[in-house]
This record gives C-alpha cells, structure tokens and sequence, in this order.
C-alpha cells in the first residue's frame, strides 16, 4: 500500500503493508490501540514496527502513533502514512501533508471541522467521540474512543476479531468487571459503524511460519535478555527513556531470586552495580545521557580495577535535558571516551527490537570474558517502538548465574600481565595474602603501586584486551551491494531504514550497499575491507556534524583508517531517519556535493 | 593474551549461602598486610589496631570478611588488613558496599573512611543507606580536617580552624555528626575515640553484633595537619573522657540522643542510639521468598520462557 | 656541562646551563632548597625549570628535585643530571645511574655506604647531617640539612650569596626568630664546608636583559592568570595536583572583593561556579580528572544554556586514582567529548608555566566572547615545576571585572538564532517578559521547545560557534625546518622537550620542524598546511595509543584530516617526556618502523 | 555568526550593588508567564498562586526576584514566573543558587523543587547549604512521589505505597523531612499545605524575610500518581489540619522541634525550627571587608603587580 488502495465499492482488497498513524492527544489512548495493533500482527504472522512522539509536557499534549503492518519485512516505521486518524483538528493539521498521495483519513466528524481536500485523499468523516459516548453511556464522558476506533479499524483491515477481542480481555480483564465491559461495548460499535463507500481490505497472510513469534517493546526485550544473561542484581535511578527497564527488573528479578534496587542517584547506583560485581556477580545499571555523565567517575574506575560490568544507556536528545523524550545518537563518544583517563571499554548497539534480547547476552558474555564494563547503548526509538519477532530460544539463550567461590591457591593474582584478569570474590578462600581491588594503578596482586613500568605494562594489558576482541570480531555482512558507488554505514535503531534506503537506491539503479555495526568499540579490525570496493562512504547517524563536519561513528571511523572517502549523513532533529532523507543524503554524496 | 572462559567448574548458584568453612584461628597476625603508610603517631593505628582486636575476637570466616573505604588517608584501611578488601573512588564506599551487602548475605561488611569522605562528598549515601537500613558496619575516622590532600577544612573542622582553604580560620558551620546520624535513621549510631583503645574495641564489637546499619564515628587525630585537635577528650592530655551512662539514657530514645549531641566539645562517647527495625537486607528477601513461593519450584529458564508466552 | 666538568683543582668554569638532582625524602625540604636554586635563576636573569617527584604514600617517602639551571634558553628540566646530590644510600642507589658519564655526585658520606664508582662520575662525600647538627645545635636534629646542602652548592656553583640569603629571609623571617637563625647557620656551615678538589663554577651571565623576571610554578601562575582575566567567583573540592590553585584563589580573592567556595563535593563545585556565572560573573571551577568526571552532566548543561565558563583540569595518571602524584594527559578527549550529546565547548592547554597565564586570560575572553564554556587542561608536570619569566605586563593584560546589567529592551532575545548568546543576569531590567535559562532545548526567549526544526537550528547555533572560532585562531608556527622529513606535534607540557628533540634531530641532519597546540578544540582551520611539507607527521602525548594505535590528539587530528601520515609518539609511565624518547621514536617513524 | 563582545558601556563592578530601581507595583498579572504544564489539579498550582501573592505583598524591585530549579514536575516552577528564572540540572538547584546568591547579595533567590529532587539525588547539597547558612528561600512541593518520571518510589513515600519501582509496595523506610532539615542546621524551618492558602501564605513570607537559610516542605498533592496522598491532613477530605502553637512550642529549641517531627502523619503543620546565625554570605563579606580595608585603595590591578613582585 505505499500507493493509494484503489476505492472500488464492494472488493476486498489483499494488502502487503500500511501504515497507519493515529494522531490525538496523548491521553486518548492511541498508545494503547497502536499497541494492541502492533501486537495484533505479531500474532497473524506479520511484521510490525511502530513509531511515537511523546509530549515533553507533564499533562500531555498533541501526540501520534504510528504502526506499519506487513506481511513481509518491515524495516521502518514508515515516512507517510496510508491512513491517518485524525482524532481533533490539530491532528488533522498537522498531520494530513504526511498522508500519501490518495491514501485514506478517517477523523472525528464532531472536532476536525476544516477539511483540505487535495491529492486525492479520500476523506472518511466517523464521530468517534459521540458515536462512543453513545455506544457506551454518558458517564464515560470521551473514554473509549480509542477502543471505537480500534473496532473500526479492524472492520475495515478485516482484522482477526476474536483476537483482538482476546487481548483486550487480557488488557482490561483485570481491572473493574464494567471497565471490560464498556471496552466491547466501544470496540463492537466501531467494528459495526458503517463507514461508507469503502473498500475493505485484508492482509496477505504474513510470511512468517513459526508459532512462537512475539511482539515487545525494546526496553521491555532488554530486560529479558538482562535475564537470560544472568543478570540478578543491579541499581538505578529513573531517568526517561531508561526508567520501564529497571521497573521491568525490579519487578521480575525477585521471581529469579535477585535484587534490582532503586538508589538516590545515579551515582549511588553505579556504585551498588559495582558492589555487586565485585561481590561476583553479573550485574547491571543504566540511565540516559544526564544518568551516564554521573557515572563517568565510577566507570573509570571499573575499567582500572577490570570489573565487569553492563551499563545500559538508552539516548534520548541532547545535550543536557535536551529533548527528553526524543531520539538521538549523540552520546556514542561519551559512552568510549567519558571517563578520564584511558579507560578501556566495550560499546555495543542493539540494532532492532529482537536485537535488544541478544545483545544484552552479549554484553553479559563480553563483560565476563574480558573483565570489563559494557556499555550498551539502545536509544528512544528502540527503548518504545514494538516490532514483532521469533520468540528467542531459550535452550540455547540461557546462561545460569554462577558465583565462583572456589579456593585459589597461594600464588593467586588477581591481575596477571600475561592472562586475563579473574578475581577472586569476597567469600572465596585465597591460601596466602588476600588480594585488593582497586583504583590506584597496582600490580599484578591488586597491590598500589607507584612504579613508571608497572603503570605502562598494566596500561598495554587493559588495553589490549579490546585490540583482542577487535581481532576476534565477525565483520558485519554487507547488504545489498558488495561493491559499487557507497557503502552506507550505521549502528542503533537506524538499522531498518538504511536497509530500505539501500533498496530504493538500488532500485533507482546506484549500487550501494550497508553494513550495520553492533561492535561500536572496539570496532571489528579490518573494518576497512568493507569498502574496499566502494567509491564512497557514507555513515548515517543521528548526531550533529561537530566542528569537522562529521557525525560520532564517522569520526571514530575516520581516526582509526585514516581514509578521506568517509562522510557523513547527520541529523540532529530529534526524530528517526525517513528515508527519504538518507536517500537524498546519498545521491548528494554519490554526486561529490556533500 | 589469553581469554580464558569463566571457571564454572566449582561455581554454586549465585544466591545460595556456601557452608562455613573449616575452622582456622583468626590471629592479628594473619589479619596483617602490609606495613601501614600512615604517618607515625596518626590515630588510624589505632584504629586498625583495635580492629584486629575485635576479629580476633569475633572469630568470622577469614574469607568472609570484605573490608570496603573510599579516598582519603583512613580510607586505605582495606590495604592494611589482609582480608578481601576494596578501596573505591571517594566518597562512595557506602553504596558500593550496600551492593555487596544486599547481593552477599554471607559475608560481612566493613565500611572505613575518613569524615570529607563520609560526610561531605558522601553525605547523601550516609542517609540513604542508614534509612534503608542496609546490614553493614561503617567507622568514620573522623580527624576534622581532609588528611590525604593536606589540610584543607573538612564538614566536622571546628570554626577558626586554619587551613589551606581558611588561611584566616574557617568560618562554615561544621555538622554535627551525631544529630546528622540521628536524622539518617540508623539503627546502630555511637561515638568513640582512636586514644580510648578499649572503648573503641567494645563498642567496634557491639556496632558489628547489631543486625542492622551500624555507624560509629571514632575520633582519630591527625598528627600531621590537626595536631592536639583532640586533646580536650584525652585525659592524659587534660582532657575528659565521658562515657555515656545507659542507665540514664535510653538508647532507644532518638530524642534523648539528639539532646546528648548538643553538648558542647568534647560531649559524650558511647553508644547514643540503638534499636531494631528489619534491614533491607531481610525486606527484600521475604519479597524474593514470597514471590518464589507462588512460583513453586518452576526452573528459572521456564520462567522466563513463560514471560515471552505473554507476549504473543 | 651536558658533558661532565673538567675537575682541575684551581680554576673558576664558567658553566651555561647545569642539571641538579636533589635526591632524598620528602620529607627532607629538598623542594624547598630546589625552590630556592629556582627561584635565585630567575633573579639572576637565568633559565631555570624543575621536576620534581611526589611519593604517593601518604608519610612521605623517596623523592627528587630536579633544578635545570641556563643561561640560554631551558626547554626541559633534563633527562641526565650533572650533578646528585644523594641523600641517602637508597637515593644514591636509585639516581646514580642517571648522572651523566663524568658528572659530579655529593653524598651524605654519614648515610650513603656503598658507591659505585664507574662512568668517571667523581664522587663526593659530605657529612650533610652530623655537619647540620654540629653547626645548629643538637635539637635540631637532622632539620636543616637541606638548608645545608643549599650552602654547599651556592658555593660550589658561586651563585649569589646574598640573594640566597635575602630569599631565605623572606621564607623563613615570618617563622619564630630562631628559625631564621638556624638556617643561617646551616647555610653558613655548608657555604663553608671545604668539598675538596672540586672545580668551582661559575653561570655565565644570563641572556635576560629584563629586570622584570619572576619565577613560579604553573598553578601558582595559572591563578594569577585568573584574576588578571577578571574571575572573582567560583568554587571547587580539593584534589591533587588542582588543589593549591583552589587554595590560592581563595586565598586571594577577598583582597579582590571575591569569593571562593570550597564545595562539599565537585557535583556542587561546578554547580555553584555556573550560578555565579549565571549571574552574571566570569567564573571558574577546577579539579583532576576524577572531579571533571563528576562534572560532565553540568558542563553539559553549560554547553546547552550557552553559559561562559571557566574550567581547568590538571590532570594527573589515570584511568580512576590512578596515579595521582604523575603526570599524565590522558584526559584530552573527556575534555572534548566526555559530556552526553552533542557539547560544543572549547579546550586550550598551556604549553608552559609562563602560559598557564596567558591562557587563562584567554580562556576568560574566549568565554565570554563565545558564551559557553572553556576547559583548560593543564597537567601535573606544569602545577608544580618552577620556571623563570618574565613578569606579565599588567597594562596589557589586565580585564577590570564587570557586571553588566544595563536594561534590554522588549525584543530582548537571550538565545537569538542570528547572532552570539547574550545573558541578561538576574538584577537586569527587562521590558517585558524575563528570560529563562535551561538545560531543554529552546526557542530564541530561553523558552522549552520540543520543536524538531528547532532544535536542529539550536544544534547549528552552538556549534557554528566553534567553527567561526576554529576559522580565527591562527595556525601555529613551525619550528624548526619548515618541511622534510618529520613534523612533531604535541600540546600541553610536552613543548619544550619537542623543541629540545627537533635541536637534537636536525644536529644529526634530519629535516624536522615541530608544531604546537594551544587550542586543542577547536583546532585552527587548515591545520593540515602545517604538514603539507612533510613526509610524515607524529603526535607526541603522555596517554595511551589505545585500540586503534594513535594518541588522543592523533585521533582527533587523524579523524578531522583523515591523512594517514599522522602517526603518534605516545607513552604512560607517569613521567615526562625524556628528550631521547621523543628522539628515537621520530627516527623511528622516519625509518618507517613504528 | 557575530560575535560581539562584552558590552562594558553601562556595566558597573561586579561586586557593587545596584541602586534600587524607580518603583513598579508588582501584580500577579505581571509575575505570571507561561500557562503552566501541570496537570489539571496538581497541587504545585496552589503554591504557585500562594507565591504570586508573598510577591505582590513584598514588592520586591521585579529584576531582583530570581527562581531557581532543579527538575521534576515542581521544578518546572520558574517557568511559570516572569522573573529571571533558570531551570537547571536534576537535584543540583542549591549550589546553583548559592553560586548566585554569594556573589549577588543585590537578588533575592528563590528555588523551588521536588522531594525526589531535594532529598533524593540532592540530599547532599540540602545539609551542606543549610550547614553554611546560605540566605535564600527553598520550597519543597513534597507529593511523596516522583511525579515527572511517571510514579516512582520517592525518598518520602510511604512504606506500602505502590509504584512502578515498588509493585507490592515500597519497603523503605521514608526520611522525615523535619528531622533531615533540622540536624542540617537550617535557620528556619517549616512545614505548609499547598490546600492551605493562607497558612502557606504566612508561612512563605515569614521564610522570605528570615535572613538565612530559610526552607519550608509543602504538601502539595501530585493527582495523577498519587491521589489521595494527603487526605489525612485535609479537612474538607475529613482529615486535621493542626498549625504549631508557637506559646507552647519554642521555635529556638531544635529538640523540642525534632520531638515535634516524631508525630505520626500527619503530624503538625507551621514552624519547627528559627534562630538567627550569621549567614555565610555576611561570613564572607566581613572577611573581604577586613581584608580589603588592610589594602587601603590601592588598585585591584597593583594589587597583582605587587604579587608578582614577591616571586621574583
Ligand atoms: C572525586 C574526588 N574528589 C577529590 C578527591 C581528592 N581527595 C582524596 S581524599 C580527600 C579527602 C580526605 O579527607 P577525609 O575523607 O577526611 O580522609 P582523611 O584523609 O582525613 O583520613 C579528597 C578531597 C578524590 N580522590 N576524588
Ligand atoms: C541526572 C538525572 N537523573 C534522573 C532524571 C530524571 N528525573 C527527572 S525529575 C525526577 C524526579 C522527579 O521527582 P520529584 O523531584 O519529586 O519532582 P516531582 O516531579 O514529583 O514534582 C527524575 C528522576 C534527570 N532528569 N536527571
Ligand atoms: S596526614 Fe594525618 S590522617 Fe593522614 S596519615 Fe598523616 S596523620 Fe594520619
Ligand atoms: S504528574 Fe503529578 S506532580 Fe506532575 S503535574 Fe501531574 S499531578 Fe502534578
Ligand atoms: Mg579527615
Ligand atoms: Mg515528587
């Protein structure tokens, strides 16, 4: 459906994808709708991405969401919609230029009264507000007129009824008897209103075959990844977009029998984290950009006395409070090069939703492996959006938390020049002198020391665990193209749109190909192998330009080889990459004027 | 360099308690490290001196002992003491130690540092771990002054004290730290003195025994940048030394305590307030038993695999 | 004297430059003694420059003052010494190796037992402490030896016994009067004290005609520098090596009508600092690098409220405690990018004590004039050694304070989109609606915005400030030969033992010139036309070459040229560069094996 | 882009006071900015009416009225004044003032800020300000929750009160405000109700005019995530509303206060705590007054000469 559906009266039409976009107030619900959407196509087999804008004021405010259907792959959550509900006239002023050319608006006839006819958009006037007030009984005042809109639209996508019906009674079902009520009560009157001379579509069956395919959130996935890890103890402090992940763990981990504490500041927390992990366990803080400059002094800290660590840090935009509760890739360099110091550390990105579960593993593995604090940065997009996804496997994700307290014998050393650094926790029996951690330089018994060569060895020893790692790294696949005019480069949640920018190039006949970085540092060696055989690079990321004209990842990119054909595709606007915006960025490249 | 995995070989589930181990007789001289670097004649000995005493005493699991400090002069006590031991980034030894006290129930934890390190970067920590009551114990060395960096005014330097910061005499109110423990809610809160080696031993000893969190603030010259600073509490120096007489004072009055700490330098040792109230320690695991109760024994992987059924 | 004096008994050598190392205990007031030597040159229009040692523990321990005494110009404290003054055996054990073939080594012939007599150093035994004590008095203990000592080489070297004295008296007539009289006595005694058949040397004149030569120490000149630019506000938490700057300035301030705050933490410091400035004051906070790490969330909000500000790191051996008593400029990319998003603010570094003066003037105007903050990094090397220059020339440099409250009208705009961010401070009459500060992103009235158009704008305001700063600054000169084989780059302390490497380099007939940054970010624009000449390009700096193999500055460098001729000359031993280091690394990369 | 530099023409010295400005009657017409973003109902309304009116009462010149913020739905209070305002970092609004209130004793400072804010991440700075007795003015819009972030555990929320932090509800044992404020040494001391216009009224003037650190916790009800929280103390909601009589209760005596502050909720309302001591602001001045007037008039600028003069 990125054209228009054509509107021939009595046909049902079999669709591929759309896009919907609900556009209100967001205290009407249109979360909880688009949600129940999105969750809808995890269910028939579909894929699914969504899209939010939150108000940044307290009592709410104008705010969209946005769920792109497909029974294919769906990368993106889509640039236009192929149908809006405009729930209020500013909804439908703001938001009818994003509608494509023919596509359909459903709005509420008793509040959007100025209508723009143009580009052939088949307007559908419904009274959302009175019809549900009706429907339900005067007391529930405009409540639930996001459950009629969601039965209407289920009549005219020909969605799965009985499903529907089903996770509403999940949803509703625990609560108040007539709250579930009222909900059928709305639902079947929007699935019933006549909405006039309209063709009424149905999905193609989605392609994926497999049962146990869910549909979550990024923050909510990240959670259970932090599980699977192993993870059972950690503190945080709330902070938005990080906060649902640490409610998540508090409220899970006493099932696992862990503790996920609540500190007074992020200072705090990073320090219980620590507490934690030198006490022998995995465990995990995180926060967004205000949280992570307060745990810079700590982190220093844990990349000198090696601990491991996971620290979560899901962007929103900056710098300083910025935009709350907007998207941005702008604290990649922090989260390398935030501590004083030269304090080794790994960096990771998830790439999707599904992403956010193995990526937790991986930095639980990483952090382990190496003796070092992780750094995983997820962003806003990621940390709401819902995709759906094969459920993971947990016979093969799962790692038993293990607390190794076995003796060490006499000529134990914490942290050995020429082995991996493993110390031994608190409770574990040492036959000899019981070792230290600590942030002073030391040697190789944890001891303080002072001397010039023992501070160099021990420098190369944390270091070159990342140059280690870096060796043993996979190069990312290239999709599309193995060689032609640009290799475009990414990393986070921009991982969907470069893939389908990548098509449209292509199908407008550039050869272009991209590569998806979830190793941000180290970075895999050899990187530079991957655009070999392009003309152009060009790395796409949501963060500004800076005084040299490149983004974060450019400029790491750029240091490491050195090679001028790396440029850079930014934006600092608060919102997603549409695709249309990296594929005018790359023409522009590929053209030499960029 | 190599990457070994994981030695998992004889690791135990992570919350399970591991048995006591063989006995082995806890003497000072096991308990000894390294030589400590403070300088001759600083009240820290004594302190250390005094620990040593109560564990010989106490007759804990060598390997169950962590000891825990921040940044200052009194905070490289973990060194001085050959057990496991962790020396943090300053100021923030309390909540690193909550970390391992609410993630470790088998250990016990010590807490050494200094008063700038306690009560000046690490005020905030002070109170919430003391209302939260995290089981643990915490010895403030308290000599007035920042020793480490040389004599700058700490939060307890008294008014006119001459430092690098004050050239002509500071002139910020210092806290008061019994009333400031008073108000955190700890549970176990007692004063004593680095030149009283006896009081300082018996009331180490009580602070460790409570089930809770338990503070003393222990009043340790510093020879090199606050010499005679304590004086008026050492007898052999013309001071008093006053010990609070609990017959008289009810230790598990809060009011009667905040009263004491009103008494001007140098007021009264001894233990101000004691009570008992459930540690955080024990709130989160009757959360954790109540929940696992309800989950019967279901191994944890089905429990997560049951999560991702909800999401369908 | 860099080759060993000739020792004919009789004959008065005039000497042009000379390396004494005073070997002992800290607690021996050797720093006080090469203080003095310090100081004296600077009177006697002589180059001088000190290194000196700090032992980490906290009751003192071995330590060494190293005195580089010229009549020309001297660029580095010395790697080799001519002349040791061993104080104990263990001192003489350590240092003996380091005194050049020939040279002279004195000895407490009552301590130092064993000598190893090799490389034709001539060795000298002297009673320093029986000799003290004999000519003070037995209460003195060994107190005074070092005053002794001090005698011996004003003797030895004729330097100007009166000056000495009248130095002494200043340092010590504040005392109790005996005081003053007993380090007369052991000055005497020393002054006396028959060495043997030891040349006396004599400084030839030295080359500064000024009468107006100082001598000091870098955070000592760096808090002059300061008040001159005009701070009088700020606040800080002590930490070494930043500490004795704090000290000074609130020392200092009162008699300027200023404050100076000793926070309870560096959360606060840097807090109360941009209160001040919001107020309408140049200010300054400061630390080391574990006190900036604290400070990275408010210096972000400094950078998104476009607050001019003062910050200075003297940054020391990292990562976390690391080493606190060495230096290290390990914390040069936290300075540009340790903060959360995108955090335009500008680095300069002194490249000597005289310029941790002009820099702060700098840094002051460079606030002011671009409204955000400025962080300087000195480093522990430049805090405390001691060099001779000449006085600034306060009619020159010299910024009256002021406040300016003058009323704004109603189109008064703090943020305008077209020109420099212009606070109105608190006290300003404004005709119409008061201005807000904030760490949101805004509109042009410091209002929140969670525009997307907006925000994007409000990026490129703040960092196209940078960039019109990077277009002014001016390139640095080479120098040294203008192109060939090698350009040396480096910053901070590093300046003059590269000057002293390309002397060294080009005497063995390599083409070298050497550059060197005090704008660290931005850069000056073109950089890149310094290196056009050369063959190859090295980055010198005392940090590590991390995963990627380039030093801090060679990354920023490498990523904003991408040119890879750019290699570094790096190390972490907690000390200085020695002049053979940077020596053997540079015809390392011009043989084209590093 | 220009870059003008600093404009000097009208600028006086920076420590000068400036000469009161011709009068402009203060009205809560011209106070009020931006409609403020709390929801419909929010208790922070109330104390924002009540501050317009102590405003309009006191009549300060308009420039030299300055608020003050951290973050949370309270702290967006400066918004909502048109006055110089600055919005700053979470938890850090009273070193930010202090910063301004030292080096401006011509502005009268004002910060407003939550309990997550004030006792949460900013505990630290709360006893360090009152410690040094810094003259400004702080509200506490205390609603026993972090509102902004969407109802998490607050240090003042009630042990049982479920939260997204909490689901079976919070464990922790709260701070009592009155207690930290009074070990803190604050100067002045009280506790209002945003449903008590009046009583908040009087109790705000009577802080503004306190020469010293001067703080007040109001009860100010966050009806999206914690309805009902204050029933108890309102009494169309059937609760008690109990002000301190200051016959029977000596608002000098800080034992008497923290005695006081036992009662069980919801206590008593009014002031705790007010003594007069030296605030550091006069600390300071009388400091640069004693150092300055041994200097004569000599030239800031030969000030500094003359300090070089002895490093030569
Ligand atoms: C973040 C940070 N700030 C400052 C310091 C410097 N510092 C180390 S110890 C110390 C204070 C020491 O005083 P105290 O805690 O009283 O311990 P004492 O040395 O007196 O035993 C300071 C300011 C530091 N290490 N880290
Ligand atoms: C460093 C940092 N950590 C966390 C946050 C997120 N945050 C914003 S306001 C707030 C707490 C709000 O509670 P409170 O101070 O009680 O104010 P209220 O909203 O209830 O008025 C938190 C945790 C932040 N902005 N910055
Ligand atoms: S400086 Fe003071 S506190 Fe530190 S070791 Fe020396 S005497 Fe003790
Ligand atoms: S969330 Fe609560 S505190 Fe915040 S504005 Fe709404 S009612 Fe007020
Ligand atoms: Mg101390
Ligand atoms: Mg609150």
């Amino acid at each position: 459906m990125s054209t228009a559906p054509a509107l021939s009266p009595s046909s049902v039409k079999a669709l591929r994808n759309a896009v919907i976009r609900l556009a209100g107030n967001s205290q009407d619900g249109i979360q909880s709708i688009g949600g129940i959407l999105a969750r809808l196509a995890g269910r028939t087999q579909q894929d699914v991405m969504t899209y939010m804008t939150i108000p940044s004021t307290i009592s709410g405010g104008p705010s969209i969401f946005q769920v792109h259907l497909g029974s294919g792959e769906v990368l993106h959550p889509g640039d236009d919609s192929d149908v809006l509900v405009a729930f209020y006239q500013h909804s439908y002023d703001s938001h009818i230029s994003a509608v494509a050319d023919g596509g359909i608006c459903f709005y509420d006839s008793g509040e959007v009264t100025e209508l723009k006819h143009e580009r052939g958009i088949h307007h559908i006037g419904v009274p959302f507000t009175s019809a549900t007030v009706e429907a339900v009984g005067g007391s529930a005042r405009d409540r639930g007129k996001n459950i009629f809109v969601l039965g209407m639209l289920c009549a005219v996508f020909r969605l799965d009824k009985d499903k529907v019906a089903g996770i509403l009674a999940r949803q509703f079902g625990k609560k108040d008897e007539s709250v579930l009520r009222n909900a059928m009560l709305a639902f079947d009157a929007g699935f019933a209103y006549p909405v006039g001379d309209i063709t009424t579509f149905h999905f193609e069956e989605g392609e994926h075959k497999d049962e146990h395919r869910i549909s979550s959130d990024g923050n909510t996935v990240m959670a259970m990844g932090l599980i699977a890890a192993g993870v059972r103890y950690g503190s945080a402090y709330p902070i938005t977009p990080w906060s649902s992940i640490m409610e998540t763990l508090r409220t899970e981990l006493p099932r696992y029998g862990g503790i996920y504490v609540q500190a007074e500041d992020e200072l705090a927390a990073v320090s219980m984290t620590i507490g934690a992990a030198f006490a022998g366990h995995l465990a995990v803080t995180g926060s967004a950009g205000p949280g992570l400059s307060l745990k810079m002094e700590a982190l220093s800290y844990a990349s000198m006395a090696e601990i491991p660590l996971i620290v979560i840090n899901v962007q929103r935009g900056g710098p300083s409070t910025g935009m709350p509760t907007s998207i941005e890739q702008s604290d990649l360099m922090q989260a390398i090069y935030g501590s004083h110091g030269d304090c080794p550390r790994i960096v990771l990105a998830p790439q999707d939703v599904e992403d956010c579960f193995y990526i937790a593993l991986e930095a639980g593995r990483l952090a382990r492996e190496y003796s070092c604090p992780v750094i995983i940065l997820s962003d806003q997009a990621l940390s709401s959006r819902i995709e759906a996804f094969t459920e993971p496997d947990l016979t093969k994700h799962w790692i038993e938390p293990t607390l190794d307290l076995s003796d060490r014998g006499a000529d134990f050393k914490p942290y050995p020049l020429d082995a991996m650094t493993r110390h031994a926790p608190p409770g574990t029996k040492i036959n000899g002198k019981y070792p230290h951690v600590t942030g002073l330089e030391h040697d190789e018994w944890g001891h303080p020391s002072g001397n010039a060569k023992m501070h160099q060895k021990m420098t190369d020893k944390r270091r070159n665990k990342l140059v280690d790692l870096s060796k043993k790294l996979p190069l990312p696949e290239i999709y599309g193209d193995q060689e032609g005019d640009l290799l475009l480069i990414s990393w986070g949640s921009n991982y969907g749109q470069m893939k389908e920018s990548v098509n449209r190039l292509r199908a407008e006949g550039h050869k272009v190909g991209a590569a998806h970085l979830r190793h941000i540092h180290p970075m895999p060696a050899g990187l530079d192998r991957l655009w070999a055989g392009f003309k152009k690079v060009a790395v796409v990321e949501l963060n500004d330009v800076g005084v040299y004209g490149y983004g974060q990842l450019a400029m790491m990119i750029r240091a490491a080889y050195a090679d001028p054909k790396i440029q850079s595709i930014c934006k600092t606007d608060g919102l997603t990459f549409r695709i249309r915006e990296i594929v005018t960025g790359s023409e522009k490249i590929m053209r030499g004027d960029a | 360099m190599s990457s070994p995995t994981l030695d998992t070989s004889s690791a135990t589930p992570a919350t399970a308690l591991v048995t006591p181990p063989a006995e082995e007789k806890l003497t000072k001289k096991i308990l000894t490290a390294d030589h400590p670097t403070w300088c001759p004649g600083c009240g820290d000995f004594a302190v250390l001196a005094a620990f040593y005493k109560v564990l010989e005493k106490l007759q804990y699991p060598h390997e169950k002992i962590v000891c825990v400090a921040g940044i200052g002069c009194s905070s490289r006590f973990p060194y001085f003491m050959n057990t496991h031991g962790i020396h943090f980034i300053h100021g923030r030894a309390l909540p690193l130690a909550t970390g391992v006290s609410l993630s470790r129930p088998d250990v016990h934890v010590f807490v050494f540092g200094g008063d700038g390190d306690g009560f000046s970067i690490g005020g905030n920590h002070l109170n919430h771990a003391a209302r939260k009551n995290i089981k643990l114990t915490y010895v403030i060395m308290d000599n007035y002054v920042y020793g480490l960096t040389k004599k700058q005014t700490s939060p307890t330097s008294p008014i006119g004290f001459k430092s690098k910061t004050d050239p002509t005499g500071s002139i910020d109110r210092p806290i008061n730290p019994m009333k400031q423990l008073l108000a955190s809610g700890a549970t176990f809160i007692a004063r004593t003195h680095a030149a009283q080696v006896k009081h300082m031993v018996d009331t180490f000893e009580r602070a460790i025994k409570h089930d809770g969190f338990s503070v003393v603030e222990c009043l340790s010259e510093c020879v090199m940048f606050y010499e005679g600073s304590f004086d008026d509490s050492t007898p052999r120096k013309g001071g008093t030394y006053e010990i609070i007489d609990e017959a008289q004072h009810d230790v598990k009055d809060d009011v009667a305590a905040f009263q004491l700490a009103d008494l001007p330098s140098p007021g009264k040792f001894g233990v101000f307030y004691e009570v008992q109230r459930p540690t955080k320690n024990a709130l989160e695991q009757k959360w954790i038993d109540e929940t696992q109760a309800k989950l019967g024994d279901t191994p944890q992987r089905e429990l997560l695999r049951k999560r991702f059924e909800t999401m369908r």
